[in-house]
């Protein structure tokens, strides 16, 4: 029963995931894709779910999906993006078409690698992906990348800053 | 504990550095000089913190407790930090006249600036490959922002956007062989890694080799190796000056850090990438490079194109290792040092000579630069001897050492191939020299300019300097170091390795 | 002693350093570097004094590490081929700033001194790397001052110029850094030291394509026949004094290097490319005479004059026998003073009429005897008329090639011919019949001039009348090489 | 379980494919910056799924300092898109192609 | 034995040459120094034949098969090639040597007068000098590679003289050729001791040494040699082919002419025939060659000089058709009668010469003899020694050619070489015929010239050391064929006997020679007759014939040879060079290479063109690349796994 359900879930997690990347693959206007964006964030965050990994659910839809899909909305509100300022797109199939072939490859040799690394999910205790193994592990292994992280999105933040602010009063064109 | 502590303390200066800069630069009345030389003095602060520590360590992992084995110190990555702090430095003051001329210029760049060196510093310490990509992440973040700084200039804008799209898109090929590393071996340290490959390498070859060669992607997208070369015509082009000139010559240092330890630990003993795909991008690049410098009027593109060139030199010894060149690796840091040197010379007199004019230089503003400006010619002109690898600069022993890197290891045609490449490469260097010596100066253009004592003049002479000495060496010279000395310093950094 | 090959290798930079340091002017810079230009020619004529011609080997031999992980060693020395070149070096350069000496352009001195270190550099070298880098570095203010103080298209025959060379170059470094790794391979250490890779057992193969890999180095350097086109070019544009250095040394260079590192490294496999070099050098001496018949600009006519004696010195290394190498080592110094002659006479004519091109000259006999005969001299001296060194050496290239093959000897013997074809009806054009109208106001040479050329004309005189007074200098030592190259090259058949 | 960790695998690489394929098919910045995150997505997917696999939690370390660069990179994206509309009214990512040609800029 | 005279006479003139060459040049005009380059310029030949009749006579009180050397030093020495500067006086080249001297110092006093208002004075003497010098280098030396440079000296001095008046071009192209086909022969002759020097056995290569050591070299080798050898001598001695050069060269100052013809450049190739007779009396064959060269030439020269108006190619030609005579004889290895036949021509052709000299400076340069005429009169000295040297030339008893000539004559029959005989007594009878046209029209044939020039030309006057030279010239030309007065006349041969060659012996009953003599000389008289009736009886008024007829238009072009050579050799070798000039460097080596350039550079645009800044293009390489290696994996490991 739990299995079924558990089946059917991924099934819809799994289509959602899909559907909003296609949503955004294929959509033309930035409504769908931000739609799109938040489907399969929450999607994803689904089946990060589905595999226990509780903090990182509720760190993907606090983050990606409160955080990263909601600025883009904004984003998307603030620019006001008109029609006519939308790219005209007048090859998009033969494109779609082509970079699937080329991708090919690259897709094959990814599915072939990661399938060949297991074969089914090992049981786990209940505290796996929860907060306090993750808290622990984080302080032992993870102080390095946690320090280098804290300034990478300091620098992200003053970035996006100096890259957002409205013109400056010095402008000499050069 | 102060022993224990003084690996992290260059690195510590750096982002204290980082942090002044940041909360002096909302003071509006600081000038850019003070922003300037507060950022050199952190920098060689940290050199010189540094520079007593070469040579003590061999794989230590510093405060195991609180890192466990994700920061190394040792010789390699000392040797590098050193790199990136001096040519941070130099690049900042060799730019000094540009950004005097160029008031945008204020204290978040410097710190921008800062941050990206942290990033690299902690990059060529990183015995994981998590801390690695974030700390590459990082030095590309503040790299993206230096690249667009100069917002109202169109050109910055898109070199920056251009840059960050891919960037991005090839930063996920490193987390993705990140990724399968850890899925194949359920660690991403990499001496750990290096261990279970020892011992599982030939199961999991496939899977092995792709995460291998993803990560090696990333890394080969970033140094501009053909066909991954793409953005950076535009970029270097787009970028000011001391952006460009950061990212041609520190950049390119830090990630090769990254890759010869990737290449010394992980792959080459364990077979993870075939050399012969090395090789083969070394030819794409090459070939690619020099086809894409030949056809360029604008120095900044030229420039662009030859740096491919050179990155393809180092792929060339990359592929060497491991396969008997026994001064592949060094090699390697060698020809760092050289094209360093060299670049930082000639990006440094186009942005002093840019610094007046808001074109863009092509060849053609380079005629009869040698009546104008004598001196500087003559720097130039070493410079691009060096850069084409002219005997009697530190760019034919560079070059020097590749090929023969390259023969040690049995690749004869890829030697041959560089010899032909460099030999095109004279074309589009002697070009720049032709056009500075060859012509009169015009009537309107003639009057001479002094040489400026400065600063930045000074150290593209001392570069200059540098470059001749590198390649005459010292034999008429006894009991002064030579540039053979380099090597020495390079291959003890290697035999810190494990 | 041994110290003194540096000094006559970096005197001159060493000068030119601190003459720029300085920014001295004019007065003061050409009185410096006609210093260093004579301090060079007694130190070389010091080590002519002190040379052993009987020894066996280098001589002064100066050794240093230099660059300790590859072996590469700061290796200067002397045999009597190089003594030879040197000399001519060390004579020919005071004469050239005799030329220049109201030039008041500093960068022609400063290139010109350090071009002195560079040739000679290039053949004092033994270690190969170090050859290398002075071979391709002298090539930089030849670049410098064709482009720049050149005329006639000169910005792309300066570039034509260096192309060519460093594409042979190029190749020669491939081939180099091959023998160092097949040093290493062998012997285990690291060596690039000339007389190290000279014993190298090589395969077959591999020697054959590095070989090749020096060989053209050497056949666009000298230039043989195809690997030429550069050659008129670059003659034609190139300034006097740069011309007289391409093809008084510089050419000879390409010699040296086939000789020394040609049949010094490669005596094995050479005999495949002998006949190939044979056919392009004896071809070769006769299509650039006949090419030199109708060109209407002196320079370039020279040009090929000079292409056609190179290549008979080529073909006199390549026959191997003691009459034509001693014959090639003469006509190296020979030719080199006579067509520094000529050139510098043509300079002269292009700062007087501001043209050196034959149909807008004529008659200059009638108003400059003196000149005139100079440059009949130095014309015939080309022609190899006796009485100059050059029919000395000319004979014996001819007796060398008659060893081998009466036909060889035979085709040999044309180059008596070869210059016949041009030089007097290049004579004819501008010395003789009425004035042109440039040549009307064509002043004589003048005392400095005049001092200028003499010893070159003294020198081919008595290098004609008495060649005996030279040839026991290299004799013993090139009858030595010869006995090595056999030797070597016995050892493969 | 009956879950595979195929099935996750075949829902990242899709989702990755579907990440490049829109990067390079479309001329929207807006959908390459989107494609970009859900690139990095799919390989968080692919870390959370190593990490059941193992069961380990490095893994899940990983994906969670991946959001926070993801986060990171998304600023920056969308303040550069910000920045770029606000100069030339356009998202078409062939329209700034300046540089390769040469204009004077 | 050895003297230091021989070398004091050879360097004698050299050292003129250089000190008047070096005055000329270098002290400033506008002093006289005439008087100075007089007192050098003929003093150093002047000293040189004193010292050359001290060494002959001293050399004629040892016997016939000494000589007296003279080493100066060791020229060059590589390997067994060792050749020293030496000189050597043996009975041939003391002939030589004052037939040099003598003949020479003559020519130089004539040449005083003749070049007195010259500008280039010093000049003149400085070439003449060094023209002796190189002679007597030539004619001393003692090894043939000191003979070769004085050959090549020779002919270089020759190019300087014949190009004297340099400011009329065709003076130039004159010398050029000269020098060119001398060289021509040159190339010959050095591959002949190239090849000779590679194939002897023992060390020393001067002439002792050589000649004992021929019996090493096999019959064939030697003949190439020594047809080698005789290219040379074609060359100098101006044979068949390569005589063009001999009538152009006339345009020199007329005693240039002398000297050349007679005492120096020109009978080289006699006397290097002569010197090599060890070695072309082992190959008959080459030497009967050389005879058939010499009778061709001889003839065909005679036809030209028969159909020429121009007073001193006449006399070229005739030389030419002598030395045919002189190569006749070496070639049949009668070389004391080649030898002798030298001497005898260099004395009555130099007299010709400087008789000519003299009318044509007494007419201001006037060279068509049918604008003279009527001189005899005027130039009673002129027309009496030159008499003397026509008949000399023509052979008429008594007169030194008849005793040289019929010598040649008489043994070529009686070796049973009747073909060459035939031509030689063809060519007498030619020679009687234009020499005497010449004479008639000149000095005989009242003044003809038509009425435009009527004016009576006032001659030069001559001054006296242009005059008495040709005395003794006519007075050599007379005696010295009773030096070697043949046996059938009651003399001995005192010549070729002292001369101690290695003559090839072959005689003739008195009574046939008798009969030979006597009707060479009858066909010599109807050759003087026919002249006489031509041009002194003339039919109609003597004017500059119009050659109507083909082949006398071919004669009087000498056959179209120059046009031929111009043709064959000339114009071919400037097309060469044009074609190098304009398609193989350009076209094909330059074009191959700019080709591959250009390919190059345009493959290197075309890729540049990919990077056109278009982000998807660019993501779209860079996927491109990671597809590659993608499915470099698949391939290489994934489809091994």
């Amino acid at each position: 029963m739990i299995e079924i359900l558990e089946t059917s879930l991924f099934a819809l997690l799994a289509l959602g995931v899909l559907t909003g990347g296609l949503m955004i693959l294929l959509a033309r206007r930035p409504a769908t894709h931000a739609m799109g964006f938040f489907i399969a964030l929450l999607s994803v965050a689904g089946l990060f779910a589905l595999l226990h990994q509780s903090f990182l659910f509720f760190a993907q839809v606090l983050v990606s999906v409160g955080g990263v899909v909601i600025v883009t909305l904004i984003m998307i509100l603030t620019v006001n993006l008109r029609e006519a300022d939308l790219p005209p797109e007048p090859h998009q199939t033969r494109w779609l078409i082509g970079a699937a072939v080329i991708i090919a490859p690259l897709s094959l040799l990814l599915y072939q690698t990661l399938t060949t690394l297991g074969d089914a999910f090992p049981p786990v205790s209940d505290t796996f992906g929860g907060t306090r193994s993750l808290g622990t592990l984080l302080f032992h292994d993870g102080v390095l990348p946690f320090e280098i992280l804290s300034v990478l999105l300091l620098t992200a933040m003053v970035g996006a800053i100096i890259i957002g602010k409205k013109e400056q009063s010095y402008d000499r064109e050069s | 504990m102060m022993s224990t502590l003084a690996p992290f303390l260059p690195t510590t200066l750096v982002i204290i550095g980082a942090f002044v800069l940041l909360l002096i630069s909302t003071v509006r009345s600081i000038h850019l000089k003070s922003y300037l030389y507060i950022t050199v003095v952190f920098l060689l602060l940290a050199f010189a913190v540094a520079l007593p520590q070469f040579g003590t360590r061999s794989g230590v992992y510093v405060l195991p407790k609180v890192f466990g084995h994700t920061y190394l110190a040792d010789d390699f990555a000392t040797l590098f930090d050193l790199m990136f702090l001096g040519g941070g430095a130099l690049t900042l003051l060799i730019n000094a006249i540009y950004l005097r001329k160029r008031d945008y210029y204020n204290g978040e760049f410097f710190a921008l600036f800062l941050f990206a060196i942290f990033g690299m510093m902690t990059l060529a310490h990183a015995n994981d490959l998590v801390p690695a990509f974030i700390s590459l992440e990082l030095t590309s973040i503040a790299i993206y922002v230096l690249t667009g700084y100069h917002k109202n200039y169109r050109g910055s804008n898109e070199a920056m956007l251009k840059y960050l799209v891919l960037g991005s898109f090839a930063g996920a090929m490193f987390i993705l062989g990140t990724a399968i590393f850890y899925g194949v071996a359920g660690t991403t340290v990499i001496s750990e890694l290096a261990a279970f490959i020892q011992i599982h390498g030939s199961e999991h070859l496939l899977a092995l080799s792709t995460a291998g060669l993803f990560i090696m992607i990333t890394i080969l997208f970033k140094i501009g190796a053909v066909p991954f070369h793409s953005w950076l015509l535009d970029v270097y082009l787009g970028s000011p000056f001391p952006v460009t000139m950061f990212m041609a010559s520190v950049l390119k240092v830090a990630l090769f850090a990254i890759a010869l330890r990737l290449y010394l630990i992980l792959y080459v003993d364990t077979g993870l990438i075939g050399n012969q795909i090395i090789s083969f991008l070394a030819i794409l690049t090459l070939i690619g490079g020099s086809w894409l410098a030949i056809s360029q009027s604008m120095l900044k593109r030229m420039l662009a194109g030859s740096s491919i060139v050179h990155g393809g030199y180092m792929l060339i010894a990359l592929s060497s290792i491991g396969l008997g060149a026994h001064l592949a690796a060094p090699a390697i840091m060698f020809y760092l040092l050289s094209y360093f040197i060299s670049s930082v010379g000639a990006f440094g007199i186009l942005s002093y000579i840019a610094a007046d004019s808001n074109r863009p230089l092509t060849y053609e503003d380079f005629k009869g630069m040698a009546h104008r400006r004598p001196y500087l010619s003559a720097m130039m002109a070493i410079s691009m001897l060096s850069l084409s690898g002219f005997p009697s600069t530190i760019g034919f022993l560079g070059k020097f050492y590749i090929f023969m890197s390259a023969i040690e290891s049995g690749q004869f045609a890829l030697a041959g191939l560089g010899i032909f490449i460099a030999f095109v490469s004279v074309y589009y260097y002697f070009k720049l020299i032709a056009m500075m010596y060859f012509y009169p100066c015009e009537e309107e253009t003639c009057e001479q300019h002094p040489f400026e004592i400065h600063v930045s003049t000074l150290l593209i002479g001392l570069m200059a300097l540098i470059t001749i000495w590198g390649g005459i060496g010292t034999s008429l010279i006894p009991w002064f170091p030579g540039a053979d000395g380099i090597i020495s310093i390079a291959k003890q950094a290697i035999g810190s390795l494990p | 002693m041994s110290v003194v090959l540096t000094w006559i290798v970096f005197l001159p930079m060493l000068f030119a350093g601190i003459l720029g340091l300085f920014r001295v002017r004019h007065t003061v810079l050409r009185a410096g570097a006609m210093l260093s230009a004579l301090l060079v020619l007694a130190l070389t004529l010091l080590t002519v004094v002190q040379f052993d011609p009987q020894a066996e080997g280098m001589q002064f031999v100066r050794h240093l590490p230099w660059i300790f992980q590859y072996g590469i060693t700061y290796y200067l020395g002397l045999d009597s081929l190089s003594l030879v070149i040197l000399l001519v070096i060390a004579l020919l350069m005071p004469l050239l700033y005799l030329y220049m000496w109201d030039n008041p352009t500093s960068g022609y001195w400063y290139n010109m001194l350090l071009l002195q270190t560079g040739v000679t550099g290039a053949v004092l070298a033994l270690d190969m790397v170090l050859f290398y880098l002075f071979y391709e570095t002298m090539l930089l203010p030849i670049f410098i001052m064709i482009g720049r103080y050149g005329h006639d298209w000169n910005h792309a025959h300066a570039m034509k110029i260096l192309l060519f060379t460093v594409l042979g170059s190029m190749a020669m470094l491939f081939a180099i850094l091959y023998l160092g790794y097949a040093h290493y391979n062998f012997y285990g250490n690291w060596s690039f030291a000339w007389h190290d890779l000279a014993r190298l057992p090589l395969d077959p193969q591999t020697a054959t394509w590095l070989a090749a890999g020096f060989l053209l180095a050497f056949a666009i350097k000298i230039p043989l026949l195809g690997f030429h086109t550069w050659m008129a070019a670059a003659y034609a544009s190139a300034p006097t004094p740069a011309l007289v250095i391409l093809s008084a040394i510089m050419a000879k260079l390409g010699i040296y290097g086939l000789w020394r590192f040609g049949y010094g490294i490669f005596a094995k496999v050479l005999h495949l490319y002998e006949p190939i070099l044979l056919a392009l050098s004896l071809v070769g001496m006769l299509y650039y005479a006949i090419h030199a018949i109708t060109q209407n600009d002196l320079r370039r006519m020279f040009a090929y004059s000079s292409g056609s004696h190179l290549s008979l010195i080529a073909l006199g290394v390549v026959l191997a026998n003691l009459y034509a190498w001693s014959g090639s080592l003469y006509l190296i110094a020979t030719h080199a003073l006579a067509s520094a002659g000529i050139f510098l006479m043509i300079g002269l004519i292009h700062q007087r009429t501001d043209t050196v091109q034959i149909d807008a000259l004529g008659g200059i006999a009638s108003v400059a005897p003196r000149f005139a005969f100079f440059f009949t001299f130095f014309a015939l001296s080309i022609a190899g008329v006796p009485g100059t060194g050059g029919f000395v050496a000319e004979l014996l290239i001819i007796i060398g090639a008659f060893s081998v093959h009466p036909w060889l000897g035979a085709a040999t013997a044309t180059t008596m011919l070869a210059a016949m074809l041009f030089v007097f009806w290049m004579l004819q054009r501008t010395l003789f019949g009425a004035p042109a109208p440039s040549v009307a106001t064509f002043a004589d040479l003048s005392r400095r001039e005049t001092v200028m050329l003499t010893p070159l004309v003294l020198l081919l005189l008595i290098t004609g009348i008495a060649p005996s007074l030279f040839t026991p200098i290299f004799t013993p030592q090139v009858q030595e090489m010869l006995l090595q190259f056999i030797h070597a090259a016995g050892g493969a058949s | 379980m009956t879950v595979n960790p195929d099935a996750y695998f075949a829902v990242a690489t899709l989702l990755f494919s579907l990440g490049i394929l829109g990067v390079i098919s479309r001329r929207n910045l807006l959908v390459m910056y989107l494609s970009i995150e859900l690139m990095l997505n799919a390989v968080n997917l692919i870390l959370a799924t190593f990490s059941r696999l193992h069961p380990d939690e490095g893994g899940t370390m990983i994906a969670l300092f991946m959001i926070g660069v993801i986060a990171a990179e998304a600023a920056l994206f969308l303040a550069v898109i910000v920045q770029i509309y606000r100069k030339k009214h356009t998202l078409d990512s062939d329209a700034f192609t300046e540089l390769a040609q040469g204009k004077k800029l | 034995m050895s003297s230091s005279l021989p070398s004091l006479i050879v360097l004698l003139p050299f050292f003129g040459a250089g000190v008047m060459g070096f005055v000329y040049l270098f002290v400033p005009a506008g002093r006289n120094l005439r008087r100075f380059y007089v007192a050098v310029g003929i003093g150093t030949p002047l000293l040189a034949a004193l010292l050359g009749l001290i060494v002959v006579g001293e050399m004629l009180t040892l016997p016939a098969s000494a000589s007296i050397a003279s080493p100066l030093y060791s020229w060059i020495a590589i390997g067994s090639f060792e050749i020293d500067v030496a000189f050597v006086v043996d009975r041939l080249s003391a002939v030589m040597l004052l037939v040099v001297t003598l003949v020479g110092s003559l020519i130089h006093i004539y040449a005083v007068g003749y070049m007195w208002d010259d500008q280039g004075f010093g000049k003149f003497f400085a070439y003449f000098n060094f023209f002796l010098g190189a002679m007597l280098l030539l004619v001393l030396a003692n090894n043939p590679i000191l003979l070769f440079i004085g050959w090549e000296l020779v002919g270089l001095a020759s190019y300087l003289l014949i190009g004297f008046y340099h400011h009329d071009t065709a003076n130039i192209t004159a010398a050029n050729k000269a020098f060119l086909l001398n060289r021509v022969g040159d190339f010959g002759f050095v591959s002949g001791l190239g090849l000779l020097f590679a194939l002897q056995k023992q060390s020393g290569f001067d002439f002792a040494a050589i000649f004992a050591g021929l019996g090493g070299i096999d019959t064939a080798m030697l003949s190439l040699i020594g047809l080698l050898l005789f290219v040379g001598a074609m060359g100098k001695s101006a044979q068949i082919p390569l005589y063009v050069w001999l009538p152009d060269a006339m345009a020199g100052p007329t005693p240039v002419s002398a000297l050349i013809h007679a005492a120096t450049m020109v009978t080289a190739g006699v006397y290097m025939v002569a010197r090599f007779a060890p070695l072309y009396n082992r190959i008959p064959d080459v030497g009967l060659f050389i005879a058939g060269i010499g009778a061709a030439s001889a003839l065909l020269a005679a036809l030209f000089a028969s159909w020429q108006n121009d007073i001193k190619k006449i006399l070229a030609y005739s030389t030419m058709s002598q030395l045919g005579y002189m190569l006749i004889a070496v070639g049949l290895g009668e070389y004391s009668n080649g030898i002798f036949h030298l001497a005898a021509h260099a004395f009555f052709k130099a007299l010709l010469f400087m008789g000519a000299g003299a009318v044509i400076i007494a007419l201001h340069h006037e060279q068509d003899i049918f604008k003279m005429g009527g001189l005899g009169s005027r130039l009673p000295a002129v027309r009496r020694t030159m008499l003397v040297a026509t008949l000399a030339i023509t052979g008429i008893p008594i007169f030194a050619g008849f005793f040289s000539k019929d010598a040649i004559l008489s043994y070529a029959f009686a070796s049973g070489h009747t073909t060459i005989w035939a031509i030689g007594v063809v060519v007498a009878f030619l020679t009687a015929y234009y020499m005497f046209r010449l004479y008639f029209v000149v000095f005989v044939a009242p003044n003809h010239r038509s009425s435009r020039s009527r004016q009576s030309p006032s001659l030069t006057s001559l001054p006296r050391s242009m005059v008495w030279p040709l005395f003794v010239l006519a007075a050599g030309s007379i005696f010295l064929g009773f030096w070697n007065l043949p046996e059938a006349y009651g003399g001995s041969t005192w010549f070729s006997h002292e001369l101690h060659l290695a003559d090839h012996e072959a005689h003739l009953r008195f009574a046939k020679e008798y009969i030979l003599d006597g009707f060479n000389v009858l066909v010599a008289l109807l050759g003087i007759a026919i002249a006489y009736r031509k041009f002194v009886r003339p039919s109609h008024p003597l004017n500059a014939p119009i050659h109507r007829i083909a082949w006398q238009r071919a004669l009087a072009n000498t056959l179209y040879i120059d046009t031929l050579y111009d043709r064959l050799i000339v114009r071919p070798l400037r097309g060469i060079s044009n074609w190098q000039d304009r398609l193989i460097d350009p076209k094909i080596i330059d074009g191959s290479l700019r080709g591959l350039v250009t390919l190059y550079r345009g493959v290197a645009t075309q890729s540049a063109r990919l990077q056109n800044g278009n982000l998807r293009w660019y993501a779209l390489t860079f996927l491109l690349g990671v597809s590659g290696i993608s499915l470099y994996l698949l391939i290489a490991i994934g489809g091994a796994s």
